[in-house]
């Protein structure tokens, strides 16, 4: 079970981390600047799941704080570049 | 007066965040909880969310179900998206439609948005303040019909919660 | 013999020196001044007399004063009679100057400051003849160049006086700097800068391999200060200064500084080959330069400064000999020459003050007009003409006699006799010029004929009394006492004694005959003068030293052009040429290690690890995005990529693991893109696709650069990364202490956070100010700098909707309540989060840094969402400024209070049980939550001021308005903007 | 109970990895931006919540944090999509064809 | 491993370079971020041991260096401060120099 | 109290009045007057540790936190560093004290006093503190304060400057934290003392060469040190006057005594190399100074390029290696902060008055006819600077050639020579510019301007300095005894 288990967490570790080339990928090579957001935001989804699978593998809720700070953060600079896009202004 | 529920109403939330996220039940660490929820409050003079205090049970059941109908919306949306991703041929059918919520409080439009949004196929592109949201959908010939059912139920939990 | 009396005839003349500043400022007349002030140095004079009595050859007086002891420096005196005879000029001719000047300039009342500059050269000559070691007479050396520069430039209105003022500093002060090293050097082999110490190593001196450059560089300070060719044209040119400076300086004491210092030094460093050919040499062509263009002149000063030229190639020439007589000639022409040409200098003042002019061709038969003062000029003039019974004859006989002796090598005794006859005719002709044709003859330019009067009688009678002297010492048999006194100077400079008798008639001799066909000559040129001068005009006028002058001044400007245009303004060129110039230091110091490199490729593990992968992918993806920024066009594309790159790094740093630097990479990864972004806002959208333009336009050898230039700093990395990471593990000397102690010591887990606020904590309490000086130096710069400069925007093409809660959207639209709910929670949210951070910081990720930044970030959500003064209305609490400070005093009471309560300033304290009071397990009330708050409050004041500022920069600002309205009273008006 | 943690750990693993690529696949396959929000705003935070569930099952001491997370989370994600929705929407990036547009007669004329 | 390291970490310094010497003053910007990052990845670099688990007191196996760590922190918040006030910068220039192009920030010279 | 708390204050206090200024950010008089107070009180204490280390012939030295060096940040006031700090303190005093009397707008702003004080703090810490990282933060203080009080200058080119000097001083610092970074993988530490021991033990360990050009060109950055120089002129020049006067005085100093450090501590197996490349670096810094001083147009910049060549003077002494040369590069140090910092005072003083507030010469001409005090005050600063005595930059001329005589250095003493002569000229330029010339056309100056007290004060120290030298020659010949010893400085920090 624990093998099992193990070799699960590494694998989506390496999918997750891989999926981030796709990301990447996106932000350069997007259709338009909403596509390249959307990579952006999809990136902080990507890492946030990675960041839970690191505290899985270490066994260690630290890097749950991390995450949280992410999350927020994310939203909030998301959000703001995306009033930026449609307004050409933050606030 | 208005004011001081909401302000109650954050202190104690952010008190439970606090517990939730300290992990510690000690009877120390409940009065420090209250001290920053309280302390957070006055910061940050809230005046929009404003419980139900006098049906309380019953508003903390309503939340609890309006949760958990998050929670398979969130599921169910998930799946039918997947589903759509999956299939080679893409059935969708975009479009943006016009769904009147019938709330009249921003709150109660914001709340029915971030839960239209969760629904499966719907996306909330604009809004208003009077309940009318222009919501993206990827089956936008038949959604209309299943958003007023979700909506409807929703908003009755919602009005439960709220005054 | 020590005699303290030394110093009194220098303290007497600083003294007078610093009155007239003092007590005389536009109170008193010049005259009455002038008069006052010649008693100091008459009583210097007398002083001098007096303590040049007490000397004997061979026993000078001296008196020492310890001033640098570190260095073995003194400052001290010395009087020997070679020091008495200068001394004794500079105080008397020094009187009479002084007096002249009040005369000359009694109309005058802010003469003052001529008198007081006058007063300081006195000091600085005096202090130069009568210094007891080479530094001190270096300092006084340096004191009558710099005194010099005032009095010539002292009608400085007049651009002529300024040039003039400014070559002779530039010559005379190049030259003391050559001195200088010179002097140096001199001690350095002598062992001692005193006299007594350099006059007895003379022989280490000459025998030193060093000797030529030595004397090289004494010699050319020597030989500037008194204008030996091919320097001399800086004295000419001196004549701009008024009339009692020249008669001052330029012949009795300013130049003759040169002299004495050779005279001075010659037992130590003379004798030798080069010593004998080197002055020589310069001598005899300065004093034939001299004698000749001081023929041509017209301007009777000019000619007096050339005579003086010739003059002092002659006492040069006479240093550069081994022989008696030479010294013999040597103290008779200065004193000579002092004598008449101090006097020639006053009556060309007082014809120039008199008639209005000193141009020899509008001048003619004064003697009518000013028989005293022409009756002066006619005996100063018969002096220096050399002619019996005057003293100055008797400088021309001594001169011929050595310019005659069988002593001196073929060529040049072959030459100098006739060079000395030439110039001798030449200051015939030169007299007959200043005398005859200003005073007896007719002026030349009969259409603006001088006219004027006899000065008042103290004006005449000051340059009477050297004229009377040199008539005086000619006359009387054979005055003892001063023959003594010169045979004693004479000594003094040749080393051993010399014997000097002042009888004009030595009999009939080869000098004398020589003397006879100098003057036959002269006269005969000066009956040809009117011929003889016009061509001369034209003859020779090559000798432009002038030119050679401002051709290297040029040089200096143009190499100054060049240099200033390396200065070009492109900042791209500016970090280029560092970053290629560092390359260049790693090569040249070979730092780079290569041969370690050899050593650890092969050592490389060759298996990595499972993280080992997933590390270097997330390298490659944190690379490949930044690499992207490179390519993509638009700025904001750009920003993007950098965001995700940031966050790979973070996801990098995270599998180090190290989750408290991840956390905090990410959390500035957003701030950075958000406030890039923002700033994206301040700049206008054609500008910004102007440079992207040009970003892209780049040609190819720029790009070439830039990439050669990339690519070698990368290297310079990969280098450093590739050995730290080859030689793991090393040892570190403090991280295991810090593993050891952060629990026990601190109470952290986080090890990380142990040491930030408290094993480093002084690190990080300035690292909080540096964050809170940029935040407050962004809102000075553009909440007042900009303000006040008037910095006008381009009007913003989407002007703000009047509504307090700005649309999301372009229509008009409110933000939607969605946000808003988010906005709302968020807030609450992030201050609950750095609640927890700053709380439970030691023992999680997070620390005050974070919980700052998440709570600035949440308020610029809030900005965003409901509007910037909506939040500034609801938030009242967030002042800025305030926090800043609030958090630093934090800071700083916080590392007091550890200083009080623990071992020392920002030590651990546990303050929670130290007062038993019940918290919150986990939660330390300790010095390192105080520095968390402190360092949180800090942050959000700055980070706050930082988004305020570039999301809202004109935001009307009474404070800031009202501040600037209240400078712009206070301050004096401009009356435009600066232009250049 | 640990080995029940495991189960829901491993079985949320592998589905909300599952999702997660849904989402990714979603945003490289369906037509615009809008049809993508819907891959990424709801598919992949699924699958991130699903992670997360995984991860408070295996992580000791998570439980609290992991619930405060899912619940940001939830919170937010929504009002992500929304947002670049509405930036996508204004900016005029047009929908991949000619379905309805409610909205478009709603929006006040720019001017 | 090591190699491949070191070169990423050299690109990304030299990405930051080549960025910084660009005309456009938003890339130099990038450039900065990009520069601090390579930097941060070096620092980590010199920790004395590869950790194992993160840097806290009580875990089993070797942590990773923290000093370098807190060296980072302390560059990061630095390095954000001075980065934020670059861009204050950049908007007066923008406003008086009327340009976005480094080249042409060129009042003071000679 | 413990005499060890002696180096803290001069840190602490600027500080701590940095802290109090902005809290009466609206109060501008008592901001000021905290200020002033602050900063002689730092300068009292900065006294009195030099005055301390001298009496008790030991470094004063201090753990912050009491953490045990190398662990924790040390805190050392030797020779050298007690007498930077005074020497800096003596100077950013005169600057405060003379930005109470300046007529410049950006004074006035509420962030001024405290961002200069801050400007204190850091350059008071650089220098005191014993740990390389901790440098890295004190110099970075410097850097960001510096930047912000220049782009906030009433010169609209300020911001320019600011720009510039802060991108090359993120060059700087990029090569600081590389050198830390190598430095700490090396030898596992970074306080000084220790990293002194560890590379004297095995100097020769892959990254010590790398490490020590990096920290190196650190330094001459910091120093502006040709080539690295290009933002000095600027920047120096943009500021605003008093602040011109600290930066272009004692800020670049940091370079000099990083040198120092570097030479007499830290690399003492490579310190010859180090030399020859100070002496080369150090005589084209003289040249090319001097040549820019006399090229360009501008009062104030002139000075920034003096500095440029005095500068390389000081790298020359420290070059030569000798304990004459090095202390003939402390006493030029110390005199030419006095000086540069009266000058550019003098010079801003008197663009304060000019018709347009500019330090340009063609604006300047004229201009001092209103003030010949100023003149003569500029007069003795401009040979004070050439090296002519009675002034104290003769000393330091002096104690120079004879130490450069000594290291028998002949050819960079040649070219010193020549800059000394270069100093003359644009110096006395500069003069007869600004006291001689008639103003041109019909340019008025103004009444008043900034007050000139402090200048005259410093320029009066000079003349002191100059005739009174012993103190401060004797005074540098201890801190070479000391160099000379690096035993002592590590024996202090680490102990044992
Ligand atoms: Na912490
Ligand atoms: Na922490």
């Amino acid at each position: 079970m624990l093998n099992l288990l193990n070799f699960v967490i590494w694998a989506v570790l390496i999918i997750h981390v891989g999926m981030l080339l796709v990301c990447v990928w996106r932000v350069w090579r997007g259709e338009n600047i909403i596509d390249r957001l959307i990579g952006l935001d999809i990136t902080s989804t990507l890492v946030l799941i990675i960041l839970i699978l690191i505290a899985i593998i270490e066994g260690n809720s630290i890097y749950f704080d991390v995450a949280i700070g992410l999350t927020a953060l994310s939203a909030i600079s998301t959000i703001a570049m995306a009033k930026y896009i449609a307004d050409q202004r933050m606030f | 007066m208005q004011s001081r529920n909401s302000a109650i109403q954050m202190t104690l939330l952010i008190a439970v965040i606090y517990l939730a996220l300290t992990a510690n039940l000690e009877p120390s660490n409940l009065v420090a909880a209250f001290l920053i929820g309280i302390a957070i409050s006055l910061l940050i003079r809230p005046r929009q969310l404003t419980i139900a205090w006098q049906r309380l049970p019953l508003a903390f059941w309503s939340l609890l179900r309006y949760l958990g109908i998050l929670m398979l919306d969130l599921v169910k949306s998930g799946i039918q998206v997947g589903r759509i991703i999956l299939n080679p041929r893409l059935p969708i059918d975009p479009g943006i439609v016009m769904i009147d919520t019938g709330c009249q409080s921003e709150l109660g439009t914001a709340l029915s948005a971030h839960a239209l949004t969760l629904t499966p196929g719907e996306l909330v592109v604009e809004m208003d303040d009077q309940g009318l949201l222009f919501v993206h959908c990827l089956d936008a010939s038949n959604s209309a019909q299943y958003v007023a059912e979700a909506q409807e139920l929703r908003q009755e939990l919602l009005s439960k919660i709220f005054e | 013999m020590l005699s303290p009396w030394l110093v009194l005839p220098l303290l007497t003349i600083g003294l007078a020196a610093v009155l007239p500043v003092l007590f005389f400022r536009r109170k008193s007349s010049t005259l009455r001044m002038a008069w006052l002030m010649s008693v100091f140095p008459a009583t210097a004079f007398g002083l001098l007399l007096w303590l040049s009595s007490q000397v004997s050859p061979g026993k000078p007086v001296t008196i020492q004063l310890e001033w640098l002891p570190s260095l073995n420096l003194s400052l001290s005196l010395y009087l020997d009679n070679l020091s008495a005879l200068f001394a004794l000029m500079v105080t008397g001719i020094g009187t009479l100057v002084v007096i002249y000047t009040g005369y000359y300039f009694r109309k005058d009342t802010s003469a003052w400051q001529f008198l007081a500059y006058l007063l300081l050269f006195m000091t600085s000559m005096l202090g130069l003849v009568m210094a007891g070691d080479i530094i001190t007479l270096f300092i006084f050396w340096e004191g009558t160049s710099i005194t010099s520069f005032l009095l010539i430039g002292y009608k400085y209105k007049t651009e002529d006086a300024r040039q003039s003022a400014f070559k002779a500093l530039f010559i005379t002060g190049g030259g003391g700097i050559a001195l200088l090293a010179g002097l140096i050097w001199i001690a350095s082999i002598a062992g001692g800068t005193d006299y007594a110490t350099i006059l007895a190593s003379g022989n280490a001196l000459r025998g030193s391999p060093y000797y030529p450059i030595i004397l090289g560089l004494v010699a050319l300070g020597a030989l500037t200060k008194s204008a030996q060719t091919p320097a001399h044209f800086w004295l000419p040119a001196a004549m701009a200064a008024p009339t009692p400076a020249s008669a001052f300086l330029h012949s009795a004491t300013m130049v003759k500084a040169g002299i004495y210092l050779l005279a001075r030094l010659n037992p130590s460093l003379g004798y030798t080959e080069l010593w004998f050919y080197l002055l020589t040499g310069v001598g005899i062509i300065t004093m034939l330069v001299g004698a000749y263009l001081g023929f041509k002149q017209n301007d009777l000063k000019a000619l007096l400064a050339y005579s003086t030229i010739c003059q002092l190639g002659v006492m040069v020439a006479m240093i550069g000999q081994d022989i008696e007589i030479a010294y013999k000639a040597l103290v008779i022409s200065v004193l000579a020459h002092s004598l008449y040409k101090s006097a020639l200098f006053m009556t060309a003042g007082i014809v120039d003050h008199e008639t209005g002019t000193r141009d020899l061709r509008r001048l003619g038969g004064l003697a009518r007009l000013m028989p005293k003062t022409s009756a002066v000029a006619l005996v100063a003039g018969l002096s220096m003409a050399g002619l019996p019974p005057l003293f100055g004859f008797l400088a021309k006989e001594t001169l011929l006699a050595t310019s005659l002796h069988p002593s001196l090598p073929p060529i040049i005794g072959a030459l100098f006799p006739w060079a000395a006859v030439a110039a001798g005719a030449l200051l015939l002709a030169q007299s007959g010029l200043f005398v005859y044709d200003v005073f007896f003859g007719k002026p030349s330019d009969l259409q603006h004929p001088a006219k004027g009067h006899e000065p008042p009688a103290g004006m005449w009678l000051m340059p009477a009394i050297p004229a009377v002297l040199s008539l005086a010492i000619g006359l009387l048999p054979e005055p003892e006492r001063l023959a003594s006194f010169l045979a004693g100077a004479a000594g003094d400079a040749f080393g051993s004694p010399v014997k000097v008798s002042l009888a004009l008639w030595t009999g009939l001799s080869a000098p004398l005959a020589l003397s006879i066909v100098a003057i036959f000559s002269g006269c005969i040129l000066f009956i040809f003068r009117h011929r003889l001068r016009p061509a001369m005009q034209t003859l020779l006028p090559a000798i432009q030293l002038n030119a050679v002058y401002n051709a290297v001044l040029q040089g200096i400007d143009r190499g100054a052009e060049l240099v200033t245009r390396l200065q070009r303004g492109q900042l791209r060129f500016y970090l280029a040429i560092m970053l290629t110039s560092l390359g260049i230091l790693i090569v040249l110091f070979q730092a780079i290690p290569l041969r370690y490199l050899n050593d650890l490729l092969p050592s490389t593990p060759v298996a990595p690890g499972r993280l080992d992968l997933l590390r270097i992918f997330t390298l490659g993806l944190a690379v490949l995005s930044s690499l992207i920024t490179v390519f993509l066009r638009r700025d904001l594309y750009a920003i993007l990529a950098l965001s995700i790159s940031g966050l790979a790094v973070a996801l990098w740093i995270a599998l180090e693991p190290a989750p408290d630097v991840a956390l905090v990479q990410i959390i500035v990864d957003m701030l950075a893109t958000v406030i890039l972004v923002l700033s994206l806002t301040r700049l206008p959208r054609p500008q910004r696709e102007k440079a992207r333009e040009l970003t892209f336009r780049q040609s190819r050898p720029g790009l070439l650069r830039d990439g050669l230039i990339a690519v070698g700093s990368g290297l310079l990395v990969a280098t450093l990364v590739y050995v730290s990471l080859s030689t793991r593990p090393h040892t570190s000397l403090v991280s295991p202490f810090y593993a050891a102690n952060a629990k026990p010591l601190t109470g952290a887990k986080d090890i990380v956070g142990a040491i930030l606020v408290d094993f480093r904590s002084f690190d990080t309490l300035f690292e909080i100010m540096v964050f809170a000086a940029a935040g407050l130096g962004i809102h000075m710069l553009l909440h007042y700098a900009a303000r006040k400069a008037g910095d006008q925007e381009e009007p913003d093409p989407r002007p703000l909707a009047p509504d307090e809660h700005p649309a999301l959207g372009v229509g008009g639209l409110p933000t939607s309540s969605l946000l808003h709910l988010l906005a709302y929670s968020l807030l609450p949210l992030a201050m609950l989060l750095a609640v927890i951070e700053m709380m439970y910081g030691h023992d999680q990720p997070g620390d005050g840094f974070t919980a700052g930044i998440v709570i600035s970030l949440a308020v610029g959500f809030w900005y965003v969402i409901f509007g910037y003064h909506f939040t500034k209305k609801q938030l009242p609490w967030l002042r800025s400024g305030y926090l800043i400070a609030v958090g630093i005093l934090i800071g700083l009471i916080n590392g007091l209070l550890s200083t009080l309560f623990g071992t020392g300033f920002l030590s651990p304290v546990d303050y929670g049980s130290m007062l038993n009071l019940p918290l919150p397990s986990g939660f330390n009330l300790s010095n390192s939550f105080l520095f968390e708050v402190a360092i949180c409050l800090t942050v959000l004041g700055s980070a706050t001021y930082i988004l305020d500022n570039l999301g809202r920069p004109k935001e009307a600002d009474p404070e800031s308005d009202a501040l600037l309205r209240t400078i712009e009273e206070e301050t004096i008006p401009q009356s435009g903007r600066r232009s250049a | 109970m640990e080995m029940l943690l495991q189960i829901i750990g491993l079985i949320a693993l592998i589905a909300g990895t599952l999702f997660s690529i849904l989402g990714i696949l979603g945003m490289l396959r369906l037509p615009d931006v809008y049809t993508r929000l819907h891959a990424t705003g709801k598919v992949s935070v699924f699958g991130a919540v699903l992670l997360l569930v995984a991860g408070i099952s295996l992580t000791p001491l998570s439980l609290g944090k992991g619930l405060v997370l899912i619940a940001l989370l939830l919170l937010s994600a929504p009002a992500v999509s929304h947002a670049i929705a509405s930036a996508a929407y204004r900016t005029g990036i047009p929908m991949k064809s000619n379905y309805p547009d409610e909205l478009r007669k709603h929006l006040p004329k720019k001017k | 491993m090591n190699l491949l390291s070191a070169l990423a970490i050299g690109t990304m310094f030299a990405v930051g370079i080549f960025q910084l010497l660009r005309r456009n003053v938003i890339r130099s910007a990038i450039g900065l971020i990009i520069l601090t990052n390579a930097i941060n990845l070096f620092l980590f670099t010199t920790g004395a041991y590869q950790g194992v688990v993160a840097a806290y007191d009580g875990l089993n196996g070797q942590i990773s260096d923290p000093l370098p760590q807190a060296l980072v922190l302390t560059a990061i918040v630095i390095s954000m401060g001075g980065f934020s006030f670059v861009l204050g910068m950049l908007y007066i220039i923008s406003v008086r120099y009327k340009t976005s192009d480094s080249d042409q920030i060129k009042g003071l010279s000679h | 109290m413990n005499s060890s708390w002696l180096v803290t204050l001069p840190i602490l206090l600027p500080m701590l009045g940095a802290v109090l200024g902005l809290l009466f950010r609206k109060l501008r008089r008592l901001q000021i007057v905290v200020t002033a107070l602050v900063i002689l009180s730092a300068l009292a204490t900065s006294l009195a540790l030099l005055m301390t280390v001298s009496l008790t012939n030991r470094p004063v030295v201090f753990q912050v936190g009491g953490w045990p060096a190398p662990a924790g940040i040390t805190l050392i006031g030797d020779y050298l560093s007690a007498f930077m700090v005074l020497m800096s303190q003596i100077v950013l005093a005169a600057g405060i004290l003379y930005a109470t009397g300046c007529q410049d707008k950006c004074v006035r702003f509420p962030g001024f006093y405290p961002l200069l004080l801050m400007l204190a703090t850091g350059l008071t810490g650089a220098l005191l503190t014993g740990d390389l990282f901790n440098m890295f933060v004190f110099a970075e203080l410097m850097v960001i304060s510096g930047a912000v009080l220049t782009a906030i200058s009433d010169d609209r080119f300020g911001v320019e400057a600011a720009y510039k000097y802060f991108y090359i001083s993120l060059l700087a610092s990029m090569l600081l934290l590389l050198s830390c970074g190598a430095l700490y993988a090396t030898y596992g530490t970074l306080n000084m003392a220790d990293l002194s021991r560890q590379i004297s033990a095995k100097p020769d360990l892959p990254l010590t060469g790398l490490a020590m050009v990096l920290l190196l060109v650190f330094f001459m950055i910091k120093s502006a040190v040709v080539p690295f120089h290009f933002w000095q002129p600027d920047f120096h020049t943009a500021a605003t006057t008093p602040l011109s006067a600290l930066l272009s005085s004692v800020v670049v100093k940091l370079g000099v005594y990083g040198f120092i450090r570097m030479t007499s501590l830290l690399f003492l197996d490579q310190a010859p190399e180090i030399r020859q490349a100070l002496v080369v670096m150090g005589c084209i810094g003289v040249i090319l100074g001097g040549f820019g001083a006399i090229g360009t147009h501008n009062a104030k910049r002139m000075l920034a390029y003096s500095t440029l060549a005095q500068i390389g003077f000081i790298l020359t002494g420290i070059g030569w290696g000798t304990p004459l040369s090095l202390a003939a590069a402390l006493i030029f140090t110390f005199n030419h902060s006095l000086i540069k910092s009266a000058m550019l005072m003098l010079a801003g003083g008197m663009a304060s008055r000019a018709a347009v507030k500019s330090a340009a010469f063609q604006v300047l001409v004229g201009v001092g006819k209103a003030s010949p005090a100023a003149g003569v005050l500029f007069f003795l600063g401009g040979i004070s600077l050439a090296g002519i005595p009675p002034t104290n930059g003769f000393i330091s001329k002096f104690v120079f050639f004879t130490s450069g005589l000594e290291a028998q250095a002949y050819f960079s003493m040649a070219l010193i020579g020549v800059a000394s002569l270069l100093t003359l000229v644009y110096t006395m330029r500069g003069f007869m510019k600004i006291w001689w010339e008639e103003p041109a056309g019909s340019a008025k100056t103004k009444t008043g301007g900034d007050r000139l007290i402090i200048p005259a004060l410093l320029i009066t120290l000079c003349l002191i300095l100059g005739v009174w030298a012993e103190p401060l020659v004797n005074l540098s010949q201890h801190i070479v005894s000391w160099l000379d010893n690096p035993a002592f400085y590590i024996q202090a920090v680490l102990g044992g």
